[in-house]
């Protein structure tokens, strides 16, 4: 039975499923117990599931995310809440010469269950160090599978596809997110790693993108509808891995792609799906592949600088109307 | 009425600067709370004492650095309050040109190298500005403002190691107010705390009431004359409580209305025991109410000139990044 | 008068002469003393210099990523020695939310003129954990420079540009690179950051490359060259900022381009790279624009497994041909 | 001849362990210097009665970790030599088919949770191991032994903290050889060293003489005890010397011929010291030489059995990373 249910309570709500299912899950991270989390998405869990299982942490982000990966490789399924993606950098190293590399160094002796849960992106005026969008780290790195919901029910879905999953999820939630309300269904089958969204069906461009910029790129495919452009928007909702046969079949079919990401255009993951989509069909575009991302500078404070490094439904727009106009 | 001793005089220009930290404090959260300032604003009401009576013993050319609640600490040091609000306004002259915001105030003009929205992050770099003291064979100290969450993050533990075994004129300030954000540091933090891990490092300080402004001056002047001598590192370690929640954004719910009662009385509050200390020294009321009323008028004329300042362009979002290389 | 040096002896030799040009130039890591290095790339500074310009410090990446923030706000010019880029994800906080970021959220009050050398890449054995290539990660960070040489001139003269820039230089030495001679002028104007090198002239293929790989496809150039095919191989020297014209222009010329890296393909700089020139040359190019990186692997110890993760000059060659073959 | 006393024979099969390793250190390390082995390798010789002592007071299901130094950790811990030795060769049925090498040792068969290329990383790893054992409720301790420049590292002092707070059953083995690489620990080494800092945390331990097997022994045997009962962390701090180089790469040319000779004299190493003992209590010289011979015979078949060993397929380099989303 499907209930209104917001991006974190979601969350909430499938971490809670996921530990009555399963004793070997827990969580770690700081301010989970009291206040349930900085968005609520752990609210009443530590009061049901113990401090055992909902830990309270001190502010040791290498010892957090370190915890996490010793306990998964004896035989736990910890949930690691970094808080937010810009201070999990502070355990950059255990992430990445850690859990994303001990069950190949290791010959598969042992496999990482962990998820490292992250929030990403701008939230208005969290300015330079609490807005940053890192998936582009995490898709590079060998052994890590990295998820970003962008629904209520995915996050409902993918977090618990993720606590099921063996290998280690690098888990970035959007931190504008939090409050939005959608249809969540507690019964759904967790929503598989890998598998994109196809919000909507168009044949004249499509339109690639993943976490919060699914919200403007919707408005964006409206607006161009109203145009009579077709849109195919793809929410991507696993970076790694990516959903490529339904991108590139897509495209074979629209001719044109756009991808619109919040994270910095340069070096981003648009890139490397523009570089992929380039070399398949290379010959089968009407018009040049294009990227929307943020400009390589940190994210200012005031608002008319923010808003300078956000990508609009009317730049997504006009990009999209431009390539449709040219050469078709 | 006789004249007033060296240090009531002393007392009474300090009284002036905690009074314009705490209208600060006060106008910053109101506008938070209102929506005229965006982000969260962690506001220092409470620990006044600490600020000003560390920085009362510092030079404009000697360093410090502090955290996410420090406008305590830039004004102490002797930023423009007026540049300040106008800076969490988000306007074109703020202290940052609004590219910064409230936990992003640094005035390289006075030594004040910056508040850091990474916990203990600001405790490292004044480390590093003490190592360029040294390199630069200069006659300064740089102190670091942190909070008793900050002492369990590792990089500030490798600071006490790093500070102490190339003797740097570095002063520790451990600001112990119970809390990170919603959680008790004393359930997470082992041991003896951080006096007994400073001195595990070879590093002697002193730790005082931090609501005692006298204490905090007497103790500070002792450890600084330390410093200038040559005498290596050393630390504060104060006691005390911030009136107010974690930010603007936390409820503050974990704390007992009876602890902030406690807390917030005419005996614990540093302002209220410095006026008491004045008014015994023979200052009289009207002198109090003065200083009262000027900071009330300063802070209201801040909040006024900040409303009123103009926003910055869009396009100056993309200066100060890089020289070579465009950011778009 | 040129002379023949080693990739380790001409970065030496750049820190001679740029510590004696400039008395606030210093260097900090490990075991920079004694041995010099792990490559002998200090030899004999520290006796020259002493103890406070070539400081030995304790295994704290975290600090001693800071210690050169907070030196470089404070008035000197440090090149923080990370040893190997691996480890330098020890100081992924500090590079990425101080080192970058500080001079756009300061609004341009400080500059931080710090180089972070890190070795990066296979050395033959080094396994998962000393052996990865971050170059992809730094380019994507707004504030970050990121150069990578090839040769021994290009390591003179990179690192003597790196440490005059005022922005901080993530510098990336190749550690199977360290004991190759090549030709060094002592006199030589610094490599201007941003400028490639245009290895080979030729008009059937643009290959870009960087760091070891340049070797590899120098091999590869001259292969191709006696089957008739005339390669550009062009080597970026630095990927941010990166030599856009030299590379899309020999691209328009030759209407095809191949990106050999020895990173890992998947969001390697390889990816932004094509992005960009299938949008500027999308109806110019000859061929789909191909990548060659690594397979999104650790790096494995075994010889036969390493080398089924490397790219190698064969895999260069049959890649360019089957692209010169295709529909010319 | 009289029977032997039940410790004497506990003895004289940690005499046996210690001679294998020193046996199986000194064919590594000529193997890696004659390039038969990739890489370098860090050899544990004179160090050996700190792993043998310690893991002899531990069970098939306790979990420890270790460093870059790691051989005589797993062989003490149960690993077999001969399958550590292919490792090292980097044949397919090595301890870990290959893919580790001698830094990444680890047999999860027997509680070894790996050897580590990160310095501190496996000792944050076993305090995640003993969180695990907490949630699950197990009868089991985790071990980690790491280095004296370990204890400089920020993850480890969080570890430290970490495992007081949650009462974990960790113990911690700080072997303290003087050196870390070819810098003296005490000169980057502020106050009490580990000792203070572990106590400063509230954690308890002993200081024992490493090089004499039955202090390290009946130390461990005190610690461990405790933690099975219930009595939360514990440490030991074993002061030892490394008999060769850091690596086979290092020259140990800062070491002074002198130091060597009397840290390597009869009266220091560790198995002259057992074997004396042994002697003391009436075992016959004999005994002693076959437990020499065997140890040798096992080794030298170990490097026969290694060197005769097939390679992995290069296929075997895309194995075992995550099984969603293919590697190449
Ligand atoms: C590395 C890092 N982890 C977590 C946070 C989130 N955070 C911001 S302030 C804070 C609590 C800090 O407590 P304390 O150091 O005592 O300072 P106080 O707020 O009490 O002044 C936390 C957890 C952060 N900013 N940086
Ligand atoms: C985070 C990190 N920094 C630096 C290194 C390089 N390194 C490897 S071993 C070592 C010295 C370690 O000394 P110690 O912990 O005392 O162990 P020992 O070698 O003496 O056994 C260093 C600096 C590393 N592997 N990891
Ligand atoms: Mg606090
Ligand atoms: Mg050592």
């Amino acid at each position: 039975m499907t209930m209104e249910l917001t991006y974190a309570e979601a969350a909430r709500l499938a971490l809670d499923q996921e530990m009555e299912r399963d004793p070997r899950v827990w969580a770690l991270g700081e301010d989970l117990g009291p206040e349930g989390g900085l968005a609520g998405q752990y609210k009443g869990l530590q009061a049901k599931f113990g401090p055992d299982r909902i830990v309270d942490t001190p502010i040791s982000e290498s010892m957090i995310m370190a915890a996490g990966v010793g306990a998964a490789v004896a035989g736990t399924r910890p949930v690691v809440e970094l808080r937010f993606a810009d201070f999990a950098m502070c355990a950059a190293d255990e992430t990445v010469n850690q859990a994303a590399k001990i069950r190949y160094m290791f010959n598969g002796q042992a496999r990482v269950p962990l998820v490292a849960r992250q929030a990403v992106g701008m939230r208005g005026g969290t300015a330079a160090q609490h807005s940053q969008s890192t998936e582009a780290w995490w898709v590079h790195i060998p052994g890590l599978v990295v998820a970003m919901p962008a629904t209520p029910r995915d996050n409902h879905g993918l977090l618990r596809a993720a606590i099921r999953c063996d290998d280690p999820v690098i888990y970035l939630e959007h931190k504008a997110l939090w409050n939005i309300k959608g249809p969540v269904d507690p019964d759904a089958e967790p929503v598989a790693l890998g598998k994109a969204d196809r919000v909507t069906r168009g044949d004249d461009l499509t339109l690639v993108t993943w976490s919060g910029m699914r919200l403007e790129c919707a408005k964006a495919a409206e607006a161009l509808a109203k145009q009579g452009i077709g849109v195919e928007l793809i929410d991507l909702r696993t970076l790694w891995p990516w959903d490529r046969d339904m991108v590139l079949d897509s495209v074979a079919r629209t001719g044109r792609l756009l991808i619109a990401q919040e994270a910095v255009k340069i070096g981003g993951f648009g890139a490397e799906i523009a570089a992929e989509a380039a070399e398949a069909l290379w010959d089968k575009l009407r018009a040049p592949i294009r990227r929307l991302g943020a400009p390589r500078t940190p994210v200012p404070f005031s608002l008319p600088l923010e808003d300078a490094c956000r990508v609009t439904p009317e730049q997504i727009v006009s990009t999209a109307t431009e390539m449709v106009a040219s050469r078709s | 009425m006789s004249p007033l001793s060296n240090q009531a005089a002393r007392v009474l220009s300090m009284l002036r600067t905690m009074q314009i930290i705490r209208e600060f404090e006060e106008a910053a959260g109101r506008a938070s709370y209102g929506g005229e300032v965006r982000g969260s604003v962690h506001q220092y009401v409470g620990q006044e004492a600490i600020a000003v009576g560390v920085c009362a013993n510092l030079r404009p050319t000697d360093y410090i650095s502090s955290n996410h609640r420090g406008h305590g600490h830039s004004i102490a040091k002797g930023a423009d309050p007026i540049a300040m609000m106008k800076e969490l306004y988000g306007k074109a002259d703020g202290t940052c040109g609004g590219k910064g915001g409230s936990m992003h105030i640094a005035d390289f003009s006075i030594g004040m190298l910056g508040a850091n929205g990474v916990v203990a992050d600001g405790a490292t770099i004044a480390v590093g500005a003490a190592q360029a003291i040294k390199v630069l064979k200069q006659d300064r100290v740089a102190v670091a403002f942190f909070g008793d969450g900050a002492i369990n993050r590792g990089p500030l533990m490798e600071a006490l190691n790093w500070a102490k075994i190339y003797s740097l004129p570095m002063l520790f300030v451990c600001e112990h107010n119970g809390y990170a954000a919603t959680t008790r540091t004393a359930d997470v933090t082992a041991g003896g705390g951080f006096v007994a891990r400073a001195r595990s490092f070879g590093i002697e300080g002193e730790e005082v009431d931090g609501n005692d402004l006298l204490a905090v001056d007497a103790a500070t002047e002792r450890i600084v004359a330390r410093l200038r001598a040559g005498g290596g590192p050393g630390f504060l370690f104060a006691t005390t409580y911030r009136h107010h929640p974690h930010n603007t954004r936390d409820t503050g719910n974990y704390r007992t209305r009876d602890e902030i009662e406690r807390w917030t009385a005419a005996d614990k509050d540093p302002i209220a025991r410095t006026v008491a200390w004045l008014l015994a020294q023979g200052v009289s009321k009207a002198e109090i109410a003065g200083i009262e009323s000027e900071a009330k008028a300063l802070i209201e004329s801040a909040v006024a000139a900040a409303r009123a300042a103009p926003l910055p362009e869009p396009a100056a979002a993309f200066t100060d990044v890089q020289d070579i290389g465009a950011p778009r």
